[in-house]
């Protein structure tokens, strides 16, 4: 397609995922799989009562994320809702200072005081990690216009959810977004339900890849359980957003297999859905199968793989179990600054 | 007398007034068929169905907009906030439209309506989750504004702000759900808003709280006593409008007072009790108002900041001591 | 064309009005002036200091509540924003009473409480006067709430600006109001301005009629000079909220003379625009020359009408400077009201 | 000194700052084109175009969002809201997300941004144009909350929320903004952040008020001079961090205190200089705080009934020889 045509395409639905060689598949397959087994363990841990509060899970939804960071140059930003341990993961954040986040320890990325819905590493160009449905919706616009100011080519990627693409200050947030031709790249992390919500029951028009249209923000809808699939697509509207062409929306269609959070019996749906979903779809199987078809693979080899990871994350938990409280002192630090200038 | 917890009283406050009029409803995000996100509603869609016990999609500022023009139509909404931090997305709706409405119509048309939620902190839920309502709330003319404690108040209270024709912002407490109380029977038990309630008699020092706090108050009560200070226990449940009678009485007879709640100092409810009881007990104060609050900070999720940060029973029974100059 | 064909019709464009008898003109004749002639009177007043405050005049608007009043039925209810002196006139409110409320004197429609802004008919179903843009586009999806909850076959109808037409609060609105099929009839009165700020300039996606597409509400463009095109196109939204299919949307394409309130001196425009709009579209002027060209009136009986709503608006204000201020007693009473049940 | 309007200051201070710091820009509603709702932003689009002064949508979410994001990216925006009352459809942005984050996020993210606009009660505009958010900003920990009175102070403290690196509220006043003042020189004129200003010693009794509510306390003064009473005034200027100590100071001197906003009562400023006053100078105090506020109604708009809900410099003075024993 030459990029003349492109540019008259509009909003339209998935298409089928290119190829992709073994290099890149093992390193979607590691990669998710840390985020999977970081979750799995995140999830005991909170039963075990080292990690309180809400405590949401990105578990089945791991290509998203995997997908669109891949795609990200490495000057991009991203921002997302409280359901972001996979972002940092994705971003490379340290899992041990992850996992002290979740536990509340001195050695959390935000020294205990945000926990799991407030992760940032800012220095890995990921903003967090905010808990209210929709705010970071604006926020991410916020630093694609910092973006745009600066003169940079970098492109601001904003991840929320189904459920939040019905907030007002989504579509405050899409029109200022198109109007001012910001370089902004909204993925709707569309895992069919907010909280015990299903998608139908709380939407008029649940196409939501044609939700930007009538503020010119032309959609995509993506297999967002196939990493393939997220990465090409990301690819191709990162570029354009990069070029001056304004924003672009990508619909993830994609699955979470877990509660909402850790204390969600997820009652509203049926097993025998999510284990159809997990059997036939499962984004890490994907991977595996594609890796073992392609004879990139042997079963050996990814089971190898699988247990460095679980180290990994062993090692992250006990790091955690392991990590002190923060000092009392820290109650009454970081509430203002006193730095003036930069 | 039944034993129910505070969750089960909301419950049942809801059955009963949906029963006695058909004007009432409920509307929120997970209130129907998820049983709402703390169960407050259970069996409630069961009985009144879909048109009644209304699921909303994620838009505080919408469906608040959408309670108070059904509100100024006439019937009787009951719109739950999952928490209230959430109502600040709507709180535009609350404060200009439903509470100025009346007025600005010179009384022709009113908003009688409940707006009711957790408020304040849950256990480790962060700083965007925790935040205390009360005195933002208690700030504003054309709202009552209610913290029930106990399960009996909560159901007749929630009963009361239902039936009331003004707009009610009514703080439930979601650590207090499952505590259990005795109830009294029926549906006819009402709890009149706007008045405060004296929980234990004393002498030497009053001791004023709402919502959770009360139960601190209480067991700082217990503590204090064994250390031969006979507290007064006053429970608020109304923070707006504010029962001064009731305290001033109490500080009439015990000459110190401290005021416990969660949310933040400054021109917290403490504040404005400091205040009021200067104005108008200042002769009678042998002390200084005391107030215990939550910390003036953001709240922290690590478990050993947030304990920091709240306020309890020791930090009660210290103040009172203090004003009993007693330390 | 049939109610089969109908239903399908999609979003789509303004289309010419129909015709309409003597008596129908002479009727929106009286009203619109009816209007007119009250704002002008407003503007000179509130010059004299006797109105304060903000001030929005509805002159060159006339046709939109007019038009769309006239499709009401009498059941039907009606919400706006602050620019309501119209929609109370329309409503069939006491102009003396609308005056003295302009005033803040004790007979005012809100006793003089509210002010130019916050007019009120409840008794007629006129629901206000909102100062707060956007406010009242969800409250007025509340009224249709709860026409539909009565079981009744009462429409709601919502006004408001296209400025106002960016609040996030009218997409979530536009949401509920179509998953739960809602009787709503939203009405854009697309004036190009919002205060200063000319609708391109605002909006990415000037096309107003489309914006309630992605919820599946279906939308129309509307000559909103033309009387008759306002109620043709009102008659037949309403009848299909009514019927039960749902929330409608039109766009009123329409013009305000004045500057955004009292205080504007509407420099942002120039002098030949705002004249070429009366030259060419004034409301009242197509209906004069629809009566004269119709043979159904003179311009001397013309004349008589204008003199007689001239005297009509005269003692209103009149009343208004003449009624005394509230007794300052009025200060503490309607905050709140002690009845309860009914 | 030059003569200015606190509207040229204003514009002055964003100036001086823009052309300092290239992260400083302006956004809002008719804040370029239009050349600011009030004309405060007058110029600005000439000098500093379209990128650095823009022109939004009437989406005071959205745009609250997009300043705060903005900031976490570390520019420095300036958020012109028409009026206050306009932010509460972006106090979730401004509270949960500007104020809290940086706690949230251990320090890592900071929010240097400005909040500014009218606030409070301008000339007959009724109740949804006409609340004073002072005591529910002040509440919050995070965010530092500025009301100045004349020019220099608006020029002074404008500057230096700019420079600051965390979220600043800054309350100004429609009815201030036409009013002239000497301003000092040059664009090294920075009042800091937190600090109150004596602007009429006084032996007798302390008045204590910020933004126009300052003009009414120097009037009283003036008043109860003439009765021999001697007031001391004190612009508050910030309401969060609260300078204590200036008022502590006053309070040892003249041992009464009246407070004057122009907000409701009910957990107001004055509430909370009430209380901290009795905390901290209770054995000094000879008589009760005296609070001066608006009427606890929401704002009417007949002209006589509005006069009646603004408090006034007659109202401030009774109420300092009420405190003195002399009425
Ligand atoms: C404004 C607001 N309202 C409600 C909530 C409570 N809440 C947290 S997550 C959630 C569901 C969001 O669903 P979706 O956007 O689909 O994201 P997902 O959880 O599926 O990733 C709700 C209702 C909140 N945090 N903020
Ligand atoms: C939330 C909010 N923001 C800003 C304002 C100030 N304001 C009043 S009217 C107006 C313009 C609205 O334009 P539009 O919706 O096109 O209606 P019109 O005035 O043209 O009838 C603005 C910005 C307000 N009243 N409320
Ligand atoms: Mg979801
Ligand atoms: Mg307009």
């Amino acid at each position: 397609m030459t990029a003349a045509k492109r540019k008259t395409r509009k909003t339209q639905p998935a298409k089928a995922a290119p190829a992709a060689g073994a290099k890149e598949l093992g390193r979607y397959l590691r990669e998710m799989l840390l985020i999977r087994r970081f979750e799995e363990k995140a999830g005991q841990m909170y039963g075990m009562g080292l990690v309180g509060g809400f405590c949401h899970l990105y578990i089945g939804q791991e290509a998203v994320v995997t997908g669109v960071v891949d795609a990200m140059d490495h000057e991009d930003t991203l921002i997302t809702g409280y359901r972001c341990h996979g972002h940092m993961l994705a971003c490379g954040a340290d899992p041990r200072q992850v996992f002290a986040e979740l536990a509340g320890r001195a050695p959390g990325v935000s020294k205990g005081k945000g926990g799991s819905m407030h992760l940032f590493a800012v220095d890995r160009n990921f903003y967090g990690g905010h808990a209210i449905v929709g705010a970071q919706v604006p926020i991410g616009v916020g630093i694609g216009f910092a973006h745009k100011y600066r003169g940079t080519k970098r492109v601001s990627v904003v991840f929320f959810g189904e459920g939040a693409a019905n907030q007002g200050q989504v579509y405050e947030a899409f029109n200022m977004a198109s109007l001012w031709q910001l370089p902004i790249l909204f993925v709707i992390e569309n895992n069919k339900y907010a909280m015990g919500t299903e998608i139908r029951r709380a939407k008029a028009g649940t196409e939501l890849f044609k939700r930007g249209d009538p503020f010119g923000i032309p959609g995509e809808q993506v297999d967002g359980m196939d990493v393939l699939a997220v990465e090409a697509a990301t690819g191709e509207a990162i570029a354009r957003c990069r070029s001056g062409q304004g924003p672009r929306l990508l619909e993830m269609q994609t699955y979470r297999y877990r509660g909402h959070s850790m204390s969600d019996p997820a009652k509203y749906r049926s097993r025998e859905e999510v284990s159809k979903m997990r059997a036939e779809r499962d984004p890490i199987d994907q991977v595996r199968t594609r890796l073992i078809k392609g004879g990139h693979a042997s079963e050996d080899e990814l089971k190898v793989i699988d247990r460095e990871i679980r180290e990994t994350v062993n090692q992250a938990a006990e790091f955690a179990q392991e990590s002190p409280e923060p000092d009392p002192s820290e109650l009454t630090t970081d509430i203002t600054r006193d730095a003036t200038g930069a | 007398m039944v034993t129910q917890t505070v969750r089960e009283a909301l419950r049942d406050a809801m059955a009963e007034e949906m029963r006695a009029d058909e004007r009432v409803f409920l509307m929120g995000e997970e209130v129907a068929e998820y049983q709402g996100a703390y169960k407050v509603s259970q069996g409630l869609l069961d009985e009144f169905g879909p048109e009644r016990v209304v699921d909303t999609p994620i838009t505080e500022a919408g469906f608040t907009g959408i309670g108070v023009g059904a509100a100024f139509a006439g019937l009787r909404p009951i719109v739950e906030f999952m928490t209230f931090n959430f109502a600040m997305q709507a709180i535009d709706a609350l404060v200009n439209s439903a509470s100025k409405t009346f007025y600005m119509s010179g009384g022709a048309l009113g908003c009688p309506i409940v707006f009711r939620g957790p408020n304040g902190a849950a256990a480790r839920v962060g700083a965007q989750h925790s935040q205390c309502y009360a005195s933002w709330y208690g700030h504003v003319p054309g709202l009552k504004v209610v913290a029930p404690f106990s399960a009996g108040d909560a159901k007749g209270l929630l009963k009361s702000a239902i039936r009331d024709s003004n707009p009610v912002v009514f703080l439930e407490n979601e650590l207090l759900y499952g505590q259990s109380f005795e109830v009294p029977d029926g549906a006819d038990h009402l709890v009149p808003i706007g008045r405060a309630n004296v929980l234990r008699a004393g002498s030497d020092v009053t001791i004023v709280a709402f919502s959770i706090m009360v139960g601190e108050a209480l067991k700082a009560a217990e503590a204090l006593a064994g250390e031969g200070i006979n507290a007064e226990v006053i429970d608020l449940r109304t923070i707006r409008p504010l029962d001064a009678a009731t305290l001033l009485e109490s500080v009439a007879k015990t000459n110190r007072i401290v005021t416990a709640e969660e949310g933040w100092p400054y021109a917290g409810i403490g504040a404005e009790i400091a205040a009021l009881v200067m104005e108008r007990a200042f002769d009678e104060l042998d002390a200084p108002v005391a107030r215990v609050t939550g910390a003036d900070v953001p709240m922290p999720y690590a478990a050993n900041l947030e304990a920091l940060a709240k306020p309890d029973a020791e930090r009660i029974a210290a103040a009172a001591k203090r004003v009993c100059y007693r330390d």
